[in-house]
């Protein structure tokens, strides 16, 4: 697309160079710590995802083993050393028996000698993690062929693809309303999560048939929608991308599951969980960078929350929180290792539709996203707060979005409700919405093409001052440091502690004899297998 | 076999619809309460007065959603329809000239006051509609059509005249069923006529038209909105058959 | 607003020379022949509104003279002359009942003694015109002191005046609807009329409660509707418009209604009767010559109707007809001294919105009105024909017409419907197109002036073609001149010959002796009126 | 005196409502007649299936017009509602101080798993909403805002920590009828706590919450969109002096 704004290369350069100074203790701190999260992703890639009964509810195997390493005190040599030893002694058992049969008798396993012993586990470490990986791989190069044999809508130039969010609460319902949607025209399905998860320090397990406002995350539910995404992608000719939230307490699980299942997109932020969820700082930032990792070997987007930014404070005065937190989750991600063309940057058209000239400033907004990150596929949010409960007006308030979704060439649209101050969507209300983005995608195509903005109008100088108020709050940032600016609410309005918040008794100092054989491998090797997939993946 | 279905929403049997309606009065909270009573009186359990919107003094309007209780069998919904398996021109040509062994003549018209032609033209004029050539261009068909604002008298003495073996009737307009009046006045005309060359063959389309409509005004056949020319040109052939004992 | 395209302006020059070529024989047309409607149409200017009881039925005053004025095979002499006999044989009797007695006894009336001795009668019509006139002028005046108290939505820089359709078939029905209709924000109300009534030759007579797809044009239903959007206008601050329909075999008839009672628009055509009504050529062009001076004199805008060439035939394709049209009808009303900013001509949004880029060409061809038109109260007419009956689909259509129409700074947006294809407009659905538009106009505001179309770019060159076509198609007509054009269906691909189609035995040569004062006063003065007036009506 | 009044849409009388829904069959002539089924069981005469789209295999959704018969007579309509007449943040401050003596404690907070806290945010937060300011700048007031995802057992202990004289409770997702739920368990541990302060006024708002709803569920008022915070605190105080015989 050809440059439509005046934004000045130098300030976007020193932009990209705060958020680099912002983000840098936090590698630190990733250097130093770990988390629960992280253990018990690190449980399931090597293979454990059943759950006990527990009066009669389930609770993960994972967070069983986990716990027991906790109670043993030896959490800060991670839960590698001692899951390596129990496979030496049982090398026939499934992960989830050899789960067991470590919660059985956790003592077995759990004892420092393991740890003085682990050098002669290495080997074995070794290659279970590597077993792991490649079947991660062997996962992607299942979407690969996929998307090869079928259409991809990615392919399609600067049409955003079209996201719909299932939210019934059953899985079975979302089913059958993501493939009503995929067979509509949707491209992406999110199936949205229970209003209760985020918070829970588990991720629950099996098939979901009850949940608020979503549906729970769970393996399984993640292996239905993917299975019955593949069915409905045969059968339109169209590759159907699946998402979920690596968010909340079990970023990296969740990011580990969607691995494993084959999910296309995660949201997956670098503070939201902080500052939307009140989840401690530390918690967060070292989840962050190991769901990072999984999701870079797997080939999968990632889509940022700033959008949120918007749904709480004024869309048109704080363009500028959004696009510093967008630096910021660049910078967090590039240390994964992950291209920017993986990166969904959030954003949101969350303006008063009462202010003069709205539509300007949305443009304006939008536009200067893309033109400041011109390779990243920008998830453009719909209206939500200023919905209306009058459908026949809030349907036209996402015409808009849509007009401008494709004008500016967003990567991924989430297509707006006409019902969204009603309900969660409807099936019904998911058709209104593709037919309403395919009359307008197709009516606008690209007519930024056929014009040029006026340099120094309106339109230009908005965009140009939400990039100067960013180059502010980031240098005030830079000055402060990533904690101190949270704890001072320079991000969002809101304030958060460094000690404070949810899952802060889930961190953890790592021990020098601390192993994680995914982290390491993969922050070693992950430029390596991107650059061999890339030529392979692009030649086949 | 029974398959009972529910309208649907969110979940499966949520029984979920969306409603809009105005009432007369202004907006209040005891007009939201007249519209959930409203939504009661539906047949609706749960009903949501979601939307409440003054449309100047005296008028509100409301959006609803709310559970039908309804559960209908689906297996023993029958449609009265035409039932046809539309031929192409070419095959249609080539029965009227093997079996019939005489040109169709087709009179065809938007009728009373009606002026509108588009409907009636898709289905008449060479250009036909969708893809589809209109009757104009069968070799064997011999089209008249008489255009809009047609009386009914007059149609039925230009059908007489023309010796037609099919009439066509387009009715688009149906506000206060001025459609439906038209249509019944023809028919009772219809009726009165004695035809010299035979009954014609008696059709009547058009976006509020539908087959069911049609049988119960007395008609042979109705076709609504995205008929195709060849599916009337079968369903004339194939009721021609039937009139006068072909077998095809 | 400032050029966004590059249209050839001698090309538009030329086109406006050869409008005017091609309708000049019309002159002589007009200068020879009256109809019966403009007979009746002056009776009514004279005061003559009531009707008889014949078989139940009401049959106008003016019909019954007229009807015997033929009768006794003098109408080549137009009525006034007899009308003006009778008025000095029974100076105290009201016009209605002027007109019963010379129904009672018309050959006391109309004989030719009457013309013989006109010249003593002159001096009396002279002045019974002047008062009927400034009957007229004083309508004119009250509408000026309304507007003047009251906000004037016409004067709302680039912002098209809202305009609403009721057409319920009961006349009070439409005022509540009309009434709802404003108080949501509409600015303009049009009673559609219901389908029989372009071919009655006749206007049918006072309150109606029964009529299809529209409400019968009365005199009395003018009066009621007026008076409700009186009140509404003074309750609201704002001043509502009422349109109605001159056009039709009693064009000049609706014409002098119209001016008696207030009304603010008319849809009035040169052409639109002969082509789309199958009325007679000589007959609408005589007609409309005369309704559009008393137009001019009652300070009306006219809507034309060249938004049905895009119903009719491909809207794409077709730029070009509409166009054509444009130029003659300005000519035609020039003619009749009406100003520029007068006359609304009409057009359309109604390519099919399945045709890539559709909005591409939409905002092409509406610009290129605008710029060829740049005075004119452009009146634009939503998409009808592509609507579907899935109404929230529709709804959307209406979103981009008010986007186009706002951005191009159309003058009458004439507000489209949802439920389209299926009834004539709800209250609800009037008052979900007005929220529509209130959404639109704000969001997108001026935003051309924040931007460039590009030289010769796709949009320029499309509105080129239809400049071009324009050209060829004017030329051709030129060539064979306005009557052997239509004859050979050059425009809307309709053909009529020149003493075809409904209403032709109602016109016919005028004798020498021929006296009609509204004609030759209205020719002559109209200049000096308008020139009084303008500076009146600027400087109170 | 009694007003009579029916759905509008065209004519007075015509009894005209839209409704829309889906049906879980695909798109065929008998899915129409279904979906008109359908509508004739919701009290609806003349029903037009408008539009059916198909949404992929097995799914169609429908747009009908019909009337529907009922006629309600308005006058006998009573809406369960807040009976307030709305004071300034001034009046209401000077009631308290003249009349209660003493500051007025609130506590709110958003419920259960629900962490949308805009709403109640609108209505304590200094900033307030639609240019009313939030309680928490009252000078008699005490606001303690606890925030979103508050168990209910957390906002009862803080409630009595705090000796609310009001707990202000938000509800905003209801999905499954979450928000019913907990606030019916709200309720059931509200009523067998001991209140050595006196038991607490009690209401709840929401977007889908209205009076009704929240009397029925046993809380002293709710409160539903659009509502601002002076409404709330006239609310209180009034309720305050009933419960206190104090009069005004
Ligand atoms: C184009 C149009 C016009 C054009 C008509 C031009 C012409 N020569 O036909 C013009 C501008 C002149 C016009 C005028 C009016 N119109 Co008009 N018009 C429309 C419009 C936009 C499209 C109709 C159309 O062309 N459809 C396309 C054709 C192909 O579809 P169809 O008719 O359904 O035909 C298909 C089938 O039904 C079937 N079919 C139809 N007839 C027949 C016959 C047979 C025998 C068979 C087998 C099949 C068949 O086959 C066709 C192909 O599949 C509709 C709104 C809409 N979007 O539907 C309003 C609409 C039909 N018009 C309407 C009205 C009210 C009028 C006016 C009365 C308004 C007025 N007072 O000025 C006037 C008066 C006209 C008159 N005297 O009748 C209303 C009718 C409301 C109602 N339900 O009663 C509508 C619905 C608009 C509205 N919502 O108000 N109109
Ligand atoms: C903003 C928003 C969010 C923000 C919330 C930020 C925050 N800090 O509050 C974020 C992005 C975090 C969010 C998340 C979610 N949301 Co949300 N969200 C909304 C949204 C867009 C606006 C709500 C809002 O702020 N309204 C503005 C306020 C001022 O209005 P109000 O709440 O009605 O309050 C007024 C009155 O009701 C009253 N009032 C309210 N409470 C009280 C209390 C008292 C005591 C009184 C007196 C008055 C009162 O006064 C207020 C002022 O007038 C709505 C959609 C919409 N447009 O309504 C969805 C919506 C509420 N969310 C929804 C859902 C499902 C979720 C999620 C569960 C989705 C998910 N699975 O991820 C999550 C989970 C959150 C959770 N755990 O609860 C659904 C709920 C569906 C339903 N009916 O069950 C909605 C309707 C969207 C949808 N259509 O799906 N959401
Ligand atoms: C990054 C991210 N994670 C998660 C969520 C969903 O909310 P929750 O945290 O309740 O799962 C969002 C919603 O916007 C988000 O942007
Ligand atoms: C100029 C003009 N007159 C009249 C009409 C209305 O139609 P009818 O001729 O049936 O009154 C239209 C409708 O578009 C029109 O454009």
């Amino acid at each position: 697309m050809k440059k439509q704004l005046n934004l000045s290369k130098s300030k976007i350069q020193d932009c990209r160079k705060m958020a680099k100074k912002i983000s840098a203790p936090v590698f630190n701190l990733i250097a130093e710590k770990s988390s629960w999260s992280i253990e018990r992703a690190t449980l399931r890639l090597y293979g454990v995802d059943d759950a006990l009964k527990q009066s009669g509810l389930d609770y993960p195997l994972c967070n069983a083993v986990v716990d027991e390493l906790r109670k043993s005190k030896m959490e800060m040599y991670g839960v590698t050393p001692f899951w390596m030893y129990a496979r030496s002694k049982h090398t026939s058992l499934s992960a989830n028996d050899l789960a067991r049969v470590i919660c059985e008798k956790p003592s077995d396993y759990f004892h420092y000698q393991v740890i003085e012993n682990y050098p002669k586990l290495a080997k074995l470490a070794e290659k279970e993690t590597r077993e792991a990986i490649n079947h991660l791989l062997k996962v992607r190069d299942d979407r690969y062929k996929l998307k090869r044999k079928l259409q991809d809508p990615a392919q399609v130039k600067n049409r955003p693809m079209l996201y719909l969010i299932v939210a019934t609460g059953n899985i079975y319902d979302d089913v059958e309303q993501a493939k009503s949607a995929a067979r509509s025209g949707g491209d992406v399905i999110a199936v949205i999560r229970s209003t209760a998860q985020s918070l829970l320090d588990y991720v629950p397990h099996g098939a979901t048939t009850e949940g608020f406002g979503g549906t729970y995350a769970t393996q399984k539910n993640f292996q239905i929608m993917r299975q019955a995404l593949d069915e409905v992608s045969l059968e339109l000719g169209r590759y159907i991308r699946l998402v979920n939230y690596s968010s909340g307490l079990c970023m990296s699980e969740i990011a580990a599951m969607a691995a494993q299942e084959r999910l296309d997109f995660l949201l997956n932020d670098a503070m939201y969980g902080i500052l939307f969820r009140d989840i401690n700082m530390q918690r967060t930032l070292v989840d962050q960078h190991f769901s990072r990792l999984v999701i870079t070997l797997s080939d999968i987007y990632i889509n940022t929350g700033e959008d949120n930014y918007l749904t709480t404070a004024d869309a048109y005065e704080n363009g500028h929180q959004v696009l510093a937190s967008q630096f910021i989750n660049e910078c967090f991600a590039e240390n994964a290792h992950m291209n920017k063309d993986r990166m969904g940057l959030g954003h949101a058209f969350e303006m008063n539709p009462k202010i003069p000239n709205v539509f300007h400033w949305e443009l304006a907004r939008a536009l200067m996203t893309r033109e400041i990150f011109p390779e990243h596929p920008l998830k453009y949010m719909p209206s939500t707060k200023y919905k209306s409960t009058d459908i026949f007006y809030s349907h036209l308030m996402d015409a808009v979005f849509n007009l401008i979704g494709r004008m500016t060439g967003q990567g991924i649209q989430l297509l707006g409700m006409a019902t969204e101050a009603i309900h969660t969507p409807y099936m019904m209300d998911r058709y209104m919405s593709v037919v309403n983005a395919t009359y307008m995608f197709n009516g606008i195509g690209d007519i930024m093409e056929e014009m040029q903005l006026k340099k120094n109008g309106k339109i230009d100088k908005y965009a140009q001052k939400v990039l100067d108020d960013t180059h502010k709050l980031l240098k005030s940032m830079e000055k402060n440091g990533l904690y101190k600016s949270i704890e001072k609410g320079e991000l969002a309005h809101v304030k958060r502690t460094i000690d404070g918040g949810k899952g802060y008794e889930g961190v953890f100092l790592k021990d020098k004899k601390y192993v994680n054989l995914f982290a390491s491998i993969l922050t070693k090797e992950l430029p390596q297998i991107k650059k061999k997939l890339k030529s392979k993946e692009k030649v086949r | 076999m029974t398959k009972m279905i529910k309208t649907y929403g969110d979940r499966h049997g949520d029984g979920k619809v969306q409603v809009s309606f105005t009432l007369p009065v202004d907006k209040s909270e005891e007009a939201k309460e007249a519209a959930r009573q409203m939504a009661l009186s539906m047949n609706l359990e749960d009903p949501m007065v979601v939307s409440m919107e003054s449309m100047g003094k005296g008028y509100s309007m409301f959006v609803v959603y709310a559970r039908l209780k309804t559960e209908i069998d689906f297996d023993t919904i029958k449609a009265i329809k035409v039932e046809v398996n539309a031929l192409s021109m070419y095959d249609c040509d080539a029965l009227i000239k093997n079996k019939i062994k005489k040109k169709l003549t087709i009179v065809g018209a938007c009728t009373g006051y009606d002026a509108h032609t588009v409907g009636i033209d898709a289905i008449l004029n060479m250009k036909g509609y969708n893809g589809e050539y209109g009757l104009e261009r069968y070799g064997q068909l011999n089209v008249h059509n008489l255009g809009a604002q047609v009386l009914n008298k007059d149609l039925i003495e230009r059908s007489i005249k023309l010796k037609a073996d099919a009439i066509l009737i387009s009715k688009v307009v149906t506000q206060q069923d001025i459609h439906i009046r038209d249509l019944t006045d023809f028919i009772r005309l219809f009726e009165e006529t004695k035809w010299p060359h035979g009954r014609p063959i008696l059709l009547v389309g058009g976006p509020r038209v539908n087959h069911a409509l049609a049988v119960e005004l007395g008609y042979d056949a109705g076709f609504g909105p995205g008929t195709t020319p060849n599916v009337v040109a079968t369903y004339i052939i194939k009721k021609y058959f039937d009139n006068h004992g072909i077998k095809e």
